[in-house]
């Protein structure tokens, strides 16, 4: 083998190992953590001003207990929690039918000035546990709160 | 047919796939000559693109102002609405880019498609490789050509005012956009451009792949702009690099590959 | 947090969903297998 | 060589056998979620769908890279037929998700970074369907649509992992222990009925290819008095 087709192999070897290289990074590397399709209500507390006036995305749990309808059935008050941190929140939409107390939510929305977010699009996030209905579910508060994967690993 | 084929690289082994032998050349050069040679073809190859970019000048003039006229396009699709077009800025900033790209990018192969320029590079003994990274460092610093009118373009029509520091910022992130976008950019249309239909398949292929190179230029910029409140910038920048590592790397590999068929 | 107390949060009456997805799959399989089928017949012809 | 292969069809009949039975579990046999209910069933035909998907993909992957390796037509056939049937699969996988998504998140669509990651994959692959109707000289064909897929496949490892790797709105990977048992067997049924009906639409396709590009070689067509019947 000729000197200049192995310098192409090492060549196209170094080549595939960069691209892996990169690769792997963006699985490894925790920037995921920062690069987040969502803020957990921890997240958006520490922001603090700098949250407020944009559109951004916050995740977390419906607190228990906290969830309040409006008297026109349209203006709805609940919390999201991640265990830590709890904002509250007003929603002007009408919640998807799996809403309820202790699942998972993502809503796009603003933080207004007096600490609470209002969001016109409210998603329920439903995590990969698939139960007959006469299961119990005997997850505790913070098992529903990892399912969220709010720390990436 | 073969308007680009490297006149000295052996046919049967490129770097990437071929396991044939070459015929065993006795001049056979050691690898750190080769990547010396390497390194040296990519410049003249580059040093060549953009001499004669440089003479016409009028593709860049070209590509300027199609970027402004899109520019101006979006005002109108939002609307007199400042705020919307303030927040839309990034995304705006990054969409004329690549609107431009396709432009600019089309154009790369094609000079040496119509004119016989390829004789000269027919005459030296061009690595495909270098051919490659030549050509993409030349679309590279086409598309950076762009950003001192198009930014500022941009802002005075958004009515965006970042500090004066942000410029340094705003640029690298440009380039390092121009670059993602280039790498699979200079392989695409060194293909399309001896097709009939390289304006539709162009944008076809290019578009879909740059998706992330675009988020991340989007997001990043619009924290550049706008504030970023959580510390993102440096993320959304690595995540950028990372692409362009993917796309330099990878499409640099299957290159000889593509003029070879052609 | 028992489902007697929250009657809520369980989607009820989610068989249309269900027929919707079913559909457009067995439709979609069924209409490239058709497809598949017509051109083996003619080799040679254009897809 | 794929001429005397017959096996296809009958990869494709166990496949269609076992798809019934296991829908037929799937949807009246399998018990309700507890709280998506019977939308839930939607998993039966959107994971296997999927898997099947991911699987045609890397199938394509080193269908390309054995194309490119060797310049044989047989790859680039198999090729083809690959990234139709995933396309194929991907299509239907947005729309049932989208369905799905309807009922249980509350919206059709969000840009997520899985149902992002597998749009670009469908539009990717298309492309490669698209550039390769475009180019009429055969190697040149077969080279460039290798090339254009192995680099669309960077998308598709993305695709799987994405859900891991950052936060998103889709859930992650379901396992059996988070799965109920009753609803693991039909899941599995039709995993393995979509990848044989997948095997056998790729095999009828790569076919179809196959003939295509060797009636393309022919040095003079054939009259085609004799194929008009």
């Amino acid at each position: 083998m000729s000197n200049e087709s192995r310098s192409r192999k090492v060549l196209a070897i170094v080549a595939v190992l960069i691209a892996g290289g990169a690769l792997t990074f963006l699985a490894m590397g925790g920037i995921g953590e920062n690069l987040v399709y969502y803020w957990s209500p921890s997240e958006l507390k520490e922001a603090g001003e700098g949250a407020r006036g944009a559109t951004v995305r916050l995740g977390g749990l419906v607190a228990p207990g906290s969830i309040e309808r409006g008297d026109d059935g349209l203006a709805l008050r609940f919390a999201v929690t991640d265990g830590t941190e709890t904002v509250a929140v007003t929603a002007s939409t009408v919640p998807p039918a799996m809403f309820r107390e202790g699942i998972g939510v993502v809503l796009e929305g603003e933080l207004a000035g007096d600490g609470t977010f209002h969001t016109e699009r409210l998603m329920v996030k439903h995590d990969n546990e698939y139960r007959a209905p006469e299961e119990e579910d005997g997850r505790s508060m913070e098992d529903l709160v990892k399912s969220l994967q709010l720390e990436n690993g | 047919m073969s308007t680009l084929h490297p006149g000295a690289a052996p046919a049967t082994t490129t770097a990437a796939t071929s396991g044939a032998p070459a015929p065993d050349d006795p001049a056979a050069r050691s690898t750190t000559s080769f990547f010396a040679t390497m390194l040296t073809q990519t410049l003249i190859v580059l040093r060549k693109d953009l001499l004669l970019e440089w003479r016409s000048r009028s593709r860049l003039v070209s590509v300027v102002l199609f970027g402004v006229v899109t520019l101006l396009l979006f005002s109108f699709a939002v609307g007199p609405d400042v705020r919307a077009l303030r927040e839309g800025t990034a995304g705006f900033l990054v969409l004329a880019l690549l609107l431009s790209s396709t432009l600019g990018l089309a154009e790369s192969f094609r000079l040496e498609q119509e004119q016989d320029a390829v004789e000269g590079l027919l005459l030296l003994p061009i690595e495909p490789v270098a051919l490659f990274y030549g050509k993409a460092l030349g679309n590279t610093i086409f598309l950076s050509l762009l950003a001192p009118i198009l930014i500022p373009v941009a802002l005075v029509l958004y009515s965006v005012e970042p500090a004066w520091s942000d410029f340094l910022r705003l640029f690298g992130l440009w380039l390092l956009t121009a670059a993602g976008l280039s790498a699979p950019g200079t392989l695409y249309s060194a293909m399309t451009s001896q097709l009939r239909s390289q304006d539709v398949l162009l944008p076809l292929l290019l578009f879909p792949l740059v998706v992330p190179v675009l988020l991340g230029a989007v997001k990043a910029l619009d924290l550049v702009l706008t504030g970023d409140a959580m510390g993102q910038l440096g993320s959304w920048t690595i995540m950028l690099l990372a692409f362009n590592l993917i796309y330099w790397s990878l499409c640099g590999i299957v290159f000889p590959r593509a003029i070879e068929a052609s | 947090m028992s489902d007697a107390v929250m009657p809520e949060g369980v989607i009820a009456g989610g068989w249309s969903y269900v027929i919707a997805a079913y559909s457009v799959t067995a439709i979609g399989l069924s209409v490239y297998i058709w497809s598949l089928v017509s051109r083996s017949r003619k080799p040679g012809d254009e897809s | 060589m794929i001429e005397r292969l017959k096996w296809h069809h009958f990869v494709g009949l166990l496949g269609l056998a076992i798809v019934v039975a296991g829908t037929w579990i799937g949807l009246f046999v399998a018990p309700a979620e507890r709280h998506m209910g019977d939308v839930m069933r939607i998993m039966y035909v959107h994971v296997p769908s999927a898997w099947s998907a991911l699987l045609c993909f890397t199938f394509v992957f080193v269908a390309a890279v054995a194309s490119l390796w060797t310049s044989r037509k047989r790859w680039d056939a198999y090729m083809t037929g690959g990234i139709e049937v995933g396309c194929v699969l991907t299509a239907l996988l947005l729309v049932q998700g989208s369905i799905w998504a309807r009922a249980t998140w509350g919206v059709w669509w969000d840009w997520d970074v899985r149902l992002t990651t597998s749009l670009v994959m469908l539009l990717l692959f298309c492309g490669v369907l698209a550039l390769r109707s475009f180019i009429e000289e055969a190697n040149r064909r077969a080279t460039w649509s290798a090339i254009a897929a192995i680099v669309a496949f960077v998308d598709v490892p993305l695709v799987y992992f994405c859900v891991r790797w950052w936060r998103s709105l889709h859930q992650i990977q379901s396992s059996p222990e988070t799965v109920n048992s009753a609803m693991v067997l039909p899941l599995r049924l039709n995993a393995v009925a979509f990848l044989l009906i997948a095997i056998w639409m790729i095999a009828i396709r790569a076919r179809i290819e196959l003939a295509r590009l060797q009636a393309e070689d022919a040095p003079e067509p054939e009259p085609l008095a004799i194929e008009e019947r």
